[in-house]
Parts: C-alpha cells; structure tokens; sequence
C-alpha cells in the first residue's frame, strides 16, 4: 500500500471540473433503474416467458450498459483519455475469445457423452418426476 | 561523460516529476541524483498500476465466468433459482448495496479533492459499512444454502443430481446411522399431543419416506417422492415468491435429519456458485481492509490518488457484482 | 581473440547441420525411425512427415550454414575493416515475411483433409469394438453374436484386442477412471481416452499380425505397464477366434458377467 | 575509457550505513527495494534451483537409460526397494524436474533476475516504479520455493501428474495412491508463483512506460526492454488465468467439487464424487495460460540475446521495427494458439484445425526473428566472447526447436509424435538450447555490471563447448527416438516390442546429459570465483552503448551518476562517419560533441 500512497494524484487537475454530485446521482438513479428492469423478464408482462434466451440476453445487456455506466463516470474514463481502452479492450476481447473456445468442449460436452456418464446426469426428465412427485406426494401427506 | 556538458532538454511538464516518495524510501534520498523522466501516459503511477491490475482482474474472473457459463449452459439440467434456496431479491438488494457504496466512494474521492475531510472520511466510513453489509447478507445467503445441505463438500455433499437407486440407498444409510436411529425412535415416541401440528404431518411424511426406502426395488417415481418429502422442490416458475415458496419438507421440520437431497444439476450449481461468489466476496474483503487502512490516513487532496485507486478497485468489484447478479440469480 | 577462434567456432557451429543431417540419414539404416505402418491411411500422415521433414530440413540446412558462413567470413580477426552499418531492409522484410507465409498456409491447407480422414471423417457404421481405459489396462468389450454393443450377450477381453485385417474398424473409446492415449505406433493412431466421454476410432488395417497397444497419456504410476497388443488376422480366423472366446466367456459366465459390470458401471 | 568502480558506488550505495548495521543489512540485502539486488536475489535463489532442476534430470535419464537400476550415490536416500526407484517416483521426478525448471528457473530468471537487474538501467530509472511490491513479488516466490520444496518430504511424496497436471489423475486423490498433500502443495506453490509474477509484471509495465530517460522514446528502446515488457503483457493476461483454474482445481481437490470430472467418474472401484464437469476444461484453462508462457519463457531470452548480438557483431540490429512488431505479433498469436496441446484430448476436431492454422501463423514472426537475428551477424566484425558465442547458439538451437514445431503444429503428424520423445526434443531444443543458452549469454554479458568484474573468457569458452556438444547428445537424439514413437513420461519402455531396442540410445543420451551437469561445475567455479576474484570491469567493458552502461559497475543506489538523456536508438554501432566504432544512446547528435564524448570516456 505505501507504493501506492506515495502517488499523489498530478493529475486530479483533469478531473476537478467533471463530476460533480449531479452527475453520480444521476448515474446511481440509472443503475438502480437498470436493475429493477432485469426483473422485467419475471414480470407478467414480459412476451417471451417460454424463450428464456430472450431475457438472458435483456438481462446481459441491461448489465453490460450498468458496467458501461460504471466505468464511464464512477471510474471516469469519460472524462479522461482513451490509452484505458488500449488495455481494457484486450483483454475483454481475449476474454470472449476464451468463452468462445470453450463452447465446442465444454459447452457442448453432452454431445459426445458416454452411457456411463449419462445415466448419472440429471435430466430434465428427473426434473418433472420431482414436480409430479410433489403434485402428487404433497397432496396426499398434504403436509401443509 | 562530462556531466554538467548536458543540460535537460526540454521541461516534461507536469506528470514527470514521477520520483517516487516513498516514505521508506525516503532517507536514502540524499545519497542520489533525482532523475526525470520522458512523459509517458498522462497519469499517475499508482493510476496505471492500477488500471494494470485490474485488467490481470478481468482475465481472472472472465475464466472463471466463463467455466461458470460453458458448464452451466452444457449442463442437461440447471437448478432453477428457488431450487436452491436462492432469492432474487435478497440478491437484489446486495446489488443495491454495492451500487451505493460505489457511488459513496466516489463522493469520497470529490470531498477530499475538495479538501473537505471530514465529508470525505464520513462517505468513506459509509462505503466500509455497505461493503460490510454485503458481506452479512452474503453470510446470511451462505447460512440458507448450508443449512439446506447445499455445498459441495467431501466426501459427498448431501445434494444428489437424481431420484435414483443410490439416492435411496443414500437415504437409507443415513437413517441408519446409530444417531439417526435413537432420534428417530425417540420421535416415534412422542406422544401427538406434544407436537404441532406441522410435526405431525411431517413424521407421516417421515415414516412414509422409511417404509419406501427400505424396499430396494423402488422405482424411480417412488424415490421422487422420497426425495419431495425431504425436500420439495417448487413447481412453479419465475414470478412466485420468493425463499420460502416451497412446502417444508422434512429436513426443515427436523433439522437434526441432514437427509440427502436432490436438486438435479444442484452440485454443479453448487461449485460454480461458491467459487464465483467466493472470489468475489474475497475481492469485497481486501477493499474493505483497504478502506479501513485508508480512514487512518488524513483524506485531503494531497491523498485524493490513494482513494481514487481504491475507488477504482471498488467499482471494478461492483462490476463483477453486476455481471454475477443476473447469471447467478437470474438466468 | 586469435585467429584460431574464428575458425574454430565456425566449425563447432558447422557441425550442428553437418551432425544434424547425419543423425537423420543414420537413424533409419539403425532401425530407428517411424515403425512399419500396417494402416490404409498411414501414408498420408508419413508423407506429410516426410513432407515437412524436407521443407523445415532446407530451412535447417540453410539458416545452419548461412549461420556459420557469417560466423567464418566476419570473424573480427579477418583484417580491420569497420562492420558494415546497415539498419534493415525493407525489401528482405517483405521477402522473409511472404515467403514463409506462404509455405506455412499451403502446408496448413494441404494437411487439412488427412487430418479430416483421421479424426473427423468418421464411417457410418456400428462400432466394431469397445475399448475402454483403466488404470492399468484396456478393457475390450465384442458386440457378441448379435452384434450389438451394450447387451448382455457382449464379449469381454482385457488388453487381447483382436480385429479382422482389410477391414474398415471403428473402435468406441472410453476410459473410466484418469486420461489414457490410445496410441497405435504401427496404425499411426492416437486419441486420448476420456471419461464421460466416448471418442470414435476409426483405421483399417492392412496386414496381419501383432502390433503393441501403447498408453501415450499419463495415467498414474503404472502409466509405463499399461500395455495391450492389437492381432490383426483374416475375417475367417477372427471369426473363429470370436466363437473361440466366446465359448470360453460362456463356460465361466459368472466371472465374465462380473468383468462386464465393472465395465459398464 | 574510465574505470570507475566500486569504491564510487558504495559511496552511493547504502549512506547510513554507519548508523545500525544490523537492520541496514537486512534492508540492504534481505528485504531489499533496491532493484538490483532484488534481481540477483533472484538470479541465485534461480541458479540454486536450477542445479536442483538438473539433478532431478539426471534422475529421470538415469532410469529412462537403465530402468530399475539402483542408482548411484542418492539412491539410498529415496530407498524404497533398496537404491531402485520406483515407478511412481519417477513420475514425481519429472513432474517436479519440469515444474522446478519452468515456475523456479526459466520465468523467475528471465523476468524476475533479467528484468529486474535490467529493467531500470536501460530505460534510465533510478528503480522500479513501486520498489516494495517489487520486494513484495521476490518474497512471493518464497512460499512457493518452500511448498515446491516440502512437497518432496510429504506423505506420499510430491506431485506427480506432470507439469501439465491433468485431471482426474490430479483432482482425485485415490487415482494416485497416497498422493495427500503433493498436488495441493503444488496448487498452492503454483498460486505463490502466479502473484508474484503478476506483481512484478504491473510493476514492469508501469516501470517501462512512465520513467524512461528523457529522449527514451518506445521506438529508441533496447530489444531487452521491449521483451521485458510484452512479456510482462503476456503474463498480465495469461497467468490470472491459470490461478483462477489452480482454484478451481483445489477445490475439486479438497472440496471434491466437479469441475473438472465427469460424473460417475470410478477410481479405484470407488465413484470418486458427484463429478458434472470436463476434463477438457482444466487442459483449455491450463494451456491458455501455458501456451503464452512457453514465449514469456523465450521472449526476453531473445531480447537479451538481439542486443548481445549486434554488440559482438558491431552492427545496429537487422530490422529494429520489424523485430519489435515480430515480438508482439508472437504474443498476440500465442493467446489463439493454446489448443495445439490438445490435438489428440479428446478436443473437437474443427477446433483443431482453427489451432492449427494460427500454430502455423505463429512461425512467422518467428521467421522474421531469425532472419533478422541473421541479418546483424551479417556483414558484422564478429568478437567471439563466451556471451557472443551463447548468443549464437541461441539462434542457431532456437532454429532446431522451432523447426521441430512446425511437425507438432501439423495436426495429422502430431497423431503420430504427440507424446513422445519428439515432443521431449522439442521443448528442451527451445527451453534448454534456447532460453538456457540465451540466459547464459546473458549472465556473461551483464556479469561486470552485477560484480563490477568480468567472467573468465578461457573457462566461459570450455564451458560453452562442453554444454553446447552435450546438449546436443542428449537431446538431438531425442528427436528421431521420437520418430520411433518412444513414449514420453515411461519409467520404462523396453517391454514393448516396438521400443525394445532403443535403450543403448538411451544410455548414450544419460552419458551426454551426465557430461552437461558436470560442465556446469565449471560455470558455477568461475561465476563465484569471478564474483570476487574476477578482472574488474569499467563501466562498459564490452563498448555496448546501452544507458546500464553509462552507470558505473556495480550501479550505485539510484543507479546513475549523471542525469541520462537519450539522443538516439541503442544500436549505433559502426556508425560510418565517426570515429568510434559505437554511440552511446547518451551521446548528443552532433559529431562534434560526439567525438568530444569519445574522448572524455
Ligand atoms: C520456449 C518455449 C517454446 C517455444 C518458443 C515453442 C515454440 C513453438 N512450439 Fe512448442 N512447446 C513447448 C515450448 C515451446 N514451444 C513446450 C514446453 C511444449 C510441451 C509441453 C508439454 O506437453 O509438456 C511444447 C509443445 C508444442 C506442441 C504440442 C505438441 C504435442 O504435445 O503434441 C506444439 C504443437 O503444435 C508446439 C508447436 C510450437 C510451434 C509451432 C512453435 C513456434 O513458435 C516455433 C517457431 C519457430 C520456427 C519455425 C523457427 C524459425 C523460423 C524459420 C527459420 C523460418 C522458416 C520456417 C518455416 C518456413 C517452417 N509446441
Ligand atoms: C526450462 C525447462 C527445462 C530444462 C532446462 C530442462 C533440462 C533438462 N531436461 Fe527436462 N523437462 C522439462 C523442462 C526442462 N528440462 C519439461 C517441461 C518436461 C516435461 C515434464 C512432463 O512430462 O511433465 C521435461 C521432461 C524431461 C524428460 C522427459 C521425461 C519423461 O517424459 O519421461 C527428460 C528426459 O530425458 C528431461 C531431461 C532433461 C535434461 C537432461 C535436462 C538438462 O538440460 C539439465 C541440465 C541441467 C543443468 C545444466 C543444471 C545446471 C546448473 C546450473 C547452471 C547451476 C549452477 C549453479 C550455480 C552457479 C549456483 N526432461
Ligand atoms: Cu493409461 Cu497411461
Ligand atoms: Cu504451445
């Protein structure tokens, strides 16, 4: 830590004239806003209840645009020069390019999956058993 | 080389006074000549290590997310939320917190550029006590899951992915351990009278579990409804209410029973849950113990670089928060 | 520095493509060199070795000797002229960068559809044989007489794994514990056994006779012991050493039945 | 020339020395934030493990040559059948061989030694840019030495599922019996070496961008410099990588959570936990990180070795830009690269092909490296030091281990050689032969600058003949033992019909290996005695014209004496026109002033 605390800001110079408690309220007024709408795909209203890919991707929007958010103003790359990106923007693309490598072994890995291992894996099918077991069970010890 | 032949050519302007004061350092100044720099980047070293470091944090967490994503989303079967005992809105609200205690420190950062201590300190305490808070909730979170028998842990946790012959056998084994035993006798014991009416029920429920494990030639469905007696999990889909939705089953009547349970997909679940929530709940301490070094320090301008790096931690933290919500609590 | 250094150094350095060259020319006459494929698609893998043994062996021997001509002709000893001073070439850039280029895409190209026949080409048909890995052997499994796998009338062998010569074969590979290699010197086949998973292997074998099954991943301590021996003989004697084992299994059913559970379990 | 030495930088050096002996010693060389002796805390807590490195080799050879034989001298130490090894020993052998070598020798001496000791005297610092996380990331290293270390004394003994450390074999503890703490150790060593290099490489970055000398711009940086610091990139970007799956790893480990086995996954007749990952995962993460680590393992090797090239050949180097660009393309391709360690795992077999294709990219700037490496030696007025003639061998084994991996990158050939001893070549060719070869040159390079003396050019010549006629042996052979298919990681292969006859090679690769260890004896004779008894250098005893050597030797606290400010690029050798056969980076542009700095040396 005393590295770092022997950095005094020279460059705090930049930043006074931005900011400002307006902007931050605001800011934190939007992320709050954004979060609630992430539970828009619950709500009744929300058209593609049986596509829950639809509302995966809302979802990853609604944060990517909250990160957006954050890393604008609350860590004021906004205001500041571009040299950030140089390094934010690798490393986000290695990142997705490290997912997208992924998906054919791991993402897909039940395409070449053995019996052994399959007759293990939960199934969707165990799924429903265990619903209508609980229609069925509950009703009869009718534990509430 | 003559020295004094060489002047410096041209004045670096602001940002290359760069020598680092450190205050260890600071006593073998004297014995050195105080060089200058070629301007870099417009910005301070403890900013770009900074930013440096948080890129390292990127890759770190994006391989951690990104085996969270390709294993959940090959994964045949994944708990949906309240199959594990996970509430949207407890996760809400923790992103609540850290969406305050990020603009906190922010307000922390301007007070002390504007030289207003004392503001600066009071916003700064406000940031350790919601990242504090964090914490508890996310204890609190961590007590629901262990409690239901939610972890992964060796030699076995007590989640099985399927109403199957081992998970019978698994329930068999545990109610045919010596402790179980006594209890269980001890219950059946009791007169109706001193229980409620819910334990009644339950020791039905229980007595009927026993009887269908004991027969080894159950079918699947039987054990289905075993494990729906231990442990139910709901039918319903988003929008129900939240924890607490589900019918008690018999482990929440009597907690002392540690049934195994099923939650197919649930040990995955379980693994990637932890270990994303874990790293980052362990990211939360350091900026705590950071903000709490930091309150020592007076937080004026001359400081303002110190609280800003932490800041910018702090948000990079609340970043991963803001991805880990929605892929953990609501997808 | 001497005289002497200069010389003496360019052939200590003139040795390495000198030795390097004779090294590979010696190394088949001794009997060390690629083991004799008995694989219909062996071939194209040798040749491709043999391929990029040529080309990378034009690169060696040109850079090697380029090296030690530079390192014989301005040796500092050899008169005082002054070192040429030249920063680079934009030309000898371009050249150096195409030319490689160019080479390296048309051998990525020119590999693509003997790697496809290997590894992604994979016949349509039932699998022959079931080999699963463990520690410290492979565990075969025979569709039996139904020629079915997964029945209760399958076959079960352990590290004897037997195949009809001049036949397509497409092994089903499993492994149940840790990773193991399924490697086949002579078929100029390896893929790797992974649990949870199970991996098509498919050759077709050209002559009969015995070959070693080798684990080529490490698998634990007796990784070096886990070794098989592939048989491949003509259709008619497979068959009848088919029969042959499959008597024997039947005459001690309860023993082969237990084998068969570990196995599939 | 002047000879200013010592005595000027203990002047310098450690002022309050007179006051408390006792805590400016440790200061001064124990928990030091000086730069330099951080870098050669490093450079012989590397040298000390490199031995240990070697003597573990030498184990492996021995029974890869004569299997089950007792072995010489130490085998009564590890006496489990009476001096013979046993199979699982020799699997922690070369586990611990491979991880000593890569975590404890080549990445700490390149970054932590070279980087360290080099990094502020090149770019005209004073130090690095935050001197305690600097001594924070040499003090990393020591947990990891000591869990390394204690691995071997622990029940069960050390890790033993090769460096790569594949699951299941190392997430179930029942796959291989008493393995209890030896893999944990290893996680736990590997984490130490993760943060410590992740520390030091910020710090580097950080370094190399804000506090170059004043006329030190990017494109007047010595190719030392640059590598430094793409390598420091790399290891930024790669290694949270590796820690976040060495996490993921302990928890399968310990908290037999799933993420790298598959379910109903049955060890030793027991279902070893409720499982529901991939193997496959582990070998991605792992080669994410591994891959771009075998260039942090080359890259500044290179760089050393280009700017010790163009000073014994008194030539500017061939393609500066081109070399630069050439660094950075190796390490941008090495991050899409990964998965040609996995062409036979199992890997979908579209996916090989996409990392075939960018393996095959990967040559390139490799090309351009060599040629350009050929370009400086070119038309050059060669010295023959000992540090010239590693840097020779460098390029000239570089070239061997390169070439070698254009067979593995050609995915139908690699169905063959995966795994075998061609793969073994391969990687000592550019490991060994390579960056070895690389850090040798460069420890005779930059010796009078660590010691203020000069190592003895005789026995630096006998011991590079003996080490380069030695490696050779033992590893040239390895390359067509590979072409047999001889497999890698086998304590013993002669069982089989098709590897039976290979052990008199064998032998006469232990024999040469045994000749490479001993050879070092030499090394480490002169490297002490030189240390003390060596000639004493000037500040710059070869006439390189880099900024460290316009410090005196050893560099003072603070290194410099005299402000440094940069005129021009640091290759000007032979510039026509001058005098001098070399500028320093320091000396002003007219030749005037040029020549009048020439005098005043
Ligand atoms: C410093 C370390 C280092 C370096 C620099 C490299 C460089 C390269 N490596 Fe290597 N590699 C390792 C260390 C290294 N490797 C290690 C440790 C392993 C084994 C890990 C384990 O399994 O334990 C390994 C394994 C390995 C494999 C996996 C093999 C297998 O397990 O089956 C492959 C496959 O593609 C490969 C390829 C390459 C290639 C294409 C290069 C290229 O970068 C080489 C480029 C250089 C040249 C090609 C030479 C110079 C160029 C010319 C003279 C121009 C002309 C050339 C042509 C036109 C061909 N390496
Ligand atoms: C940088 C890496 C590096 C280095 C330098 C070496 C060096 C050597 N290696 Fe190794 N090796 C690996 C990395 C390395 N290796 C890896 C990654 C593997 C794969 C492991 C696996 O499969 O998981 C491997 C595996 C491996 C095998 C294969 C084992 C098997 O698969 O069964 C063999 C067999 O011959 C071998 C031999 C040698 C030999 C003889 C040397 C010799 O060159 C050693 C020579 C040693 C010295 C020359 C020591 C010198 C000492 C000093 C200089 C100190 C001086 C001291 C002072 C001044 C204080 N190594
Ligand atoms: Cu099985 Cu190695
Ligand atoms: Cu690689």
């Amino acid at each position: 830590m005393s590295d770092h605390a022997a950095q005094h800001d020279d460059t705090a110079g930049h930043d006074h004239a931005h900011g400002g408690l307006g902007k931050y309220l605001a800011v934190f007024l939007a992320l709050c806003v954004l979060t609630t709408m992430s539970f828009f795909t619950y709500s009744a209203a929300w058209p593609w209840r049986d596509q829950p890919q639809v509302g995966w991707a809302f979802m990853l929007a609604v944060s990517c645009t909250k990160a957006m958010l954050v890393v604008l103003f609350f860590m004021h790359v906004w205001w500041e020069a571009n040299w950030k990106y140089v390094l934010t923007i690798p490393a986000a693309m290695m990142a997705l390019f490290l997912v997208i490598m992924l998906i054919p072994d791991i993402g897909l890995r039940n395409r070449m999956v053995s019996q052994e291992r399959a007759l293990h894996m939960a199934r969707p099918s165990d799924v429903l058993l265990l619903e209508r077991a609980g229609e069925g069970g509950r009703s009869k010890s009718s534990a509430h | 080389m003559s020295s004094p032949a060489i002047s410096v050519p041209h004045d670096h302007g602001h940002h290359d006074h760069g020598h680092h004061d450190d205050g260890h350092h600071d006593d073998g100044h004297h014995g050195h000549l105080k060089l200058q720099y070629q301007p870099g980047l417009p910005l301070s070293r403890g900013k770009l290590i900074m930013w440096l470091f948080l890129s390292t944090e990127i890759m770190f967490f994006a391989a951690l997310l990104g085996s969270y994503i390709v294993l959940r989303f090959g994964a045949a079967v994944w708990p949906k939320p309240h199959h594990v005992h996970l509430s949207e809105p407890i996760g809400a609200f923790n992103t609540f917190v850290l969406i305050c205690s990020s603009v906190t420190v922010v307000l922390a950062l301007e007070a002390a550029r504007a030289n207003k201590t004392g503001l600066a300190k009071f916003w700064m305490l406000t940031t350790l006590l919601l990242g504090a808070l964090f914490l508890g909730v996310k204890g609190y979170e961590y007590q629901a899951k262990f409690s239901h028998g939610i972890y992964p842990a060796a030699p076995h946790g007590r989640i099985y992915e399927r109403p199957d012959l081992y998970y019978g056998s698994a329930v068999r084994a545990r109610l045919g351990e010596p402790a179980i035993i006594d209890r269980l006798k001890q219950l059946d014991d009791t007169p109706a009278a001193d229980l409620t009416e819910q334990e009644v029920a339950a020791r039905a429920a229980l007595q009927q579990v026993r009887t269908m494990v004991a027969d080894t030639n159950q079918q699947a469905f039987e054990m289905a409804v075993v494990a729906d007696q231990i442990m139910p999990l709901p039918a319903d889909g988003p929008g129900s209410e939240a924890h607490g939705g589900h019918a008690q089953g018999i482990n929440d009547v009597f907690p002392w029973l540690q049934l195994p349970i099923v939650i197919p997909g649930g040990n995955m679940w379980a693994s990637t849950y932890f270990l994303l929530t874990g790293f980052h709940a362990v990211h939360v301490v350091v900026g705590l113990i950071v903000f709490a070094v930091l309150l020592g320090y007076t937080l004026g301008p001359k400081n303002a670089g110190m609280i800003e790096n932490a800041g910018l931690y702090w948000h990079f933290v609340d970043l991963v928060w803001i991805f880990l919500f929605p892929l953990l609590y609501l997808f | 520095m001497n005289r002497l250094g200069g010389i003496f150094w360019g052939l200590v350095f003139l040795a390495v493509p000198v030795l390097g060259v004779a090294v590979f020319a010696v190394a088949p006459a001794i009997n060390v060199w690629l083991p004799k494929d008995i694989s219909a698609h062996g071939y194209q893998i040798d040749s491709l070795f043999y391929f990029i043994l040529a080309l990378t062996g034009v690169v060696f021997i040109a850079t090697e000797l380029l090296l030690f001509w530079f390192i014989w002709k301005y040796d500092a000893a050899r008169g005082e002229r002054k070192a040429t001073y030249i920063q680079g070439s934009h030309t000898l850039e371009v050249v150096w960068t195409i030319i490689p280029a160019a080479t390296l895409l048309f051998l990525a190209i020119y590999q693509m559809n003997a790697w496809a026949n290997v590894k992604m080409r994979r016949p349509d048909m039932p699998p022959t044989v079931e080999v699963v890995a463990r520690q410290f052997e492979w565990r075969l499994r025979y569709p039996g007489r139904d020629g079915v796998l997964g029945t209760a009338d399958d076959l079960h062998l352990v590290n004897d794994l037997h195949l009809p010569v001049d036949e397509e074969i497409l092994v089903q590979l499993k492994s149940m514990d840790v990773l193991h290699s399924f490697f086949l010197p002579n078929l100029r086949i390896k893929q790797d056994a992974v649990p949870g998973m199970k991996i098509p292997v498919w050759f077709r074998a050209t002559e009969t006779g015995g070959f070693d099954i080798v684990c080529a991943e490490l698998c634990g301590w007796g990784h070096y012991k886990m070794k098989g021996r592939i048989t491949f003989v003509s259709r008619p004697e497979f068959d009848a050493w088919l029969d042959r084992k499959y008597s024997e299994q039947e005459a001690t059913q309860p023993v082969a039945e237990a084998v068969g559970e570990m196995a599939v379990r | 020339m002047s000879t200013v030495t010592a005595p000027v930088s203990t002047e310098h050096g450690h002022p309050p020395a007179s006051q408390h002996s006792v805590s400016t010693f440790l200061s001064t060389y124990v928990f030091s934030k000086d730069h330099k002796v951080i870098g050669l805390q490093f450079l012989f807590s590397t040298l000390l493990w490199f031995l240990i490195g070697g003597l573990l080799a030498l184990a492996v050879r021995w029974q890869v040559a004569w299997p089950w034989s007792d072995v010489p001298v130490v085998g009564k130490l590890f006496a489990q059948q009476g001096g013979q090894m046993s199979p699982e020993f020799y699997t922690m052998l070369f586990t611990m061989h491979a991880t000593v070598m890569i975590f404890l020798v080549i990445i700490p001496i390149l970054a932590g030694a070279f980087g360290n000791f080099l990094i502020p005297l090149m770019i005209g610092a004073d130090d690095m840019a935050f001197p305690t996380l600097n001594m924070l990331s040499y003090w990393f290293m020591w947990p990891a030495f000591i869990a390394f270390g204690a691995s071997f004394f622990v029940e069960g003994g050390a890790a033993s599922s090769g460096w790569t450390s594949y699951p299941p074999l190392s997430t179930n503890v029942a796959s291989s019996p008493g393995s209890g703490w030896g893999q944990t150790l290893w996680l736990i060593g590997l984490t130490f070496v993760g943060v410590s290099s992740m520390l030091g490489s910020v710090n580097y970055m950080t370094t190399i961008i804000l506090m170059r000398a004043p006329g030190m711009t990017m494109f007047r940086l010595p190719m030392t410099i640059w590598a430094m610091f793409i390598t420091a990139v790399l290891q930024a970007f790669a290694l949270p990588v590796l820690t976040a799956a060495g996490f993921m790893q302990m928890s399968d480990r310990m908290f037999s959570t799933g993420f790298f086995t598959p379910e109903n996954n049955i060890v030793n007749n027991a279902v070893a936990g409720p499982g529901g990952g991939q193997p496959l995962l582990w070998q991605h993460l792992f080669w994410f990180y591994s891959h771009p680590a075998v260039y942090i393992m080359i890259l500044p090797a290179m760089g050393m070795v280009s700017d010790i090239l163009t000073c014994f050949a008194r030539k500017p180097l061939f393609g500066y830009r081109p070399m630069v660009y050439s660094i950075a393309g190796i390490a941008g391709l090495g991050f899409i690269v990964w998965g040609h360690h996995m062409f036979m795992s199992g890997m979908n077999p579209a996916l090989g092909i996409t990392f075939m294709v960018s393996t095959m990219m990967i040559a390139l700037p490799s090309a351009v490296k060599t040629f350009n490496w050929l370009g400086t030696v070119w038309g050059g007025r060669i010295q023959f030091t000992t540090a010239m003639l590693f840097a020779l061998s460098f390029v000239s084994m570089f070239i061997i281990g390169g070439l070698s991996g254009i067979f593995m990158a050609a995915t139908p050939v690699d169905i063959f050689i995966h795994d075998t001893y061609f793969i073994v070549a391969h990687f000592h060719y550019v490991l060994f032969a390579g960056t070895a070869m690389g850090v040798w040159a460069a420890i005779y390079f930059w010796f009078p600058k660590m010691f203020g003396r000069t190592m003895n050019e005789f026995w630096g010549k006998v011991h590079f003949f003996l080490t380069f006629v030695f490696l050779n042996g033992t590893f040239f052979t390895m390359h067509i033992l590979g072409a047999v298919g001889f497999p890698r990681r086998l304590a013993d292969a002669y069982h089989y019909e098709t590897f039976h006859h290979l052990q008199p090679m064998n032998a006469f690769m232990t024999y040469c290996a045994i000749g490479m260890v001993a050879s070092q004896i030499i090394f480490a004779v002169n490297f002490f005695w030189s240390m003390f008894y060596g000639p004493v250098a000037g500040r710059n005893p070869w006439n390189a014209n880099g900024l460290e050597w316009t410090a005196p030797s050893p560099p003072g606290h603070g290194n410099f004496d005299v402000q440094p400010v940069v005129y021009r690029g640091p290759y000007e050798y032979s510039v026509p026109g001058v005098e001098k056969d070399h500028l320093m980076q320091t000396d002003p542009p007219n030749a005037a002033a040029a020549a009048a700095a020439a005098s005043a040396h």
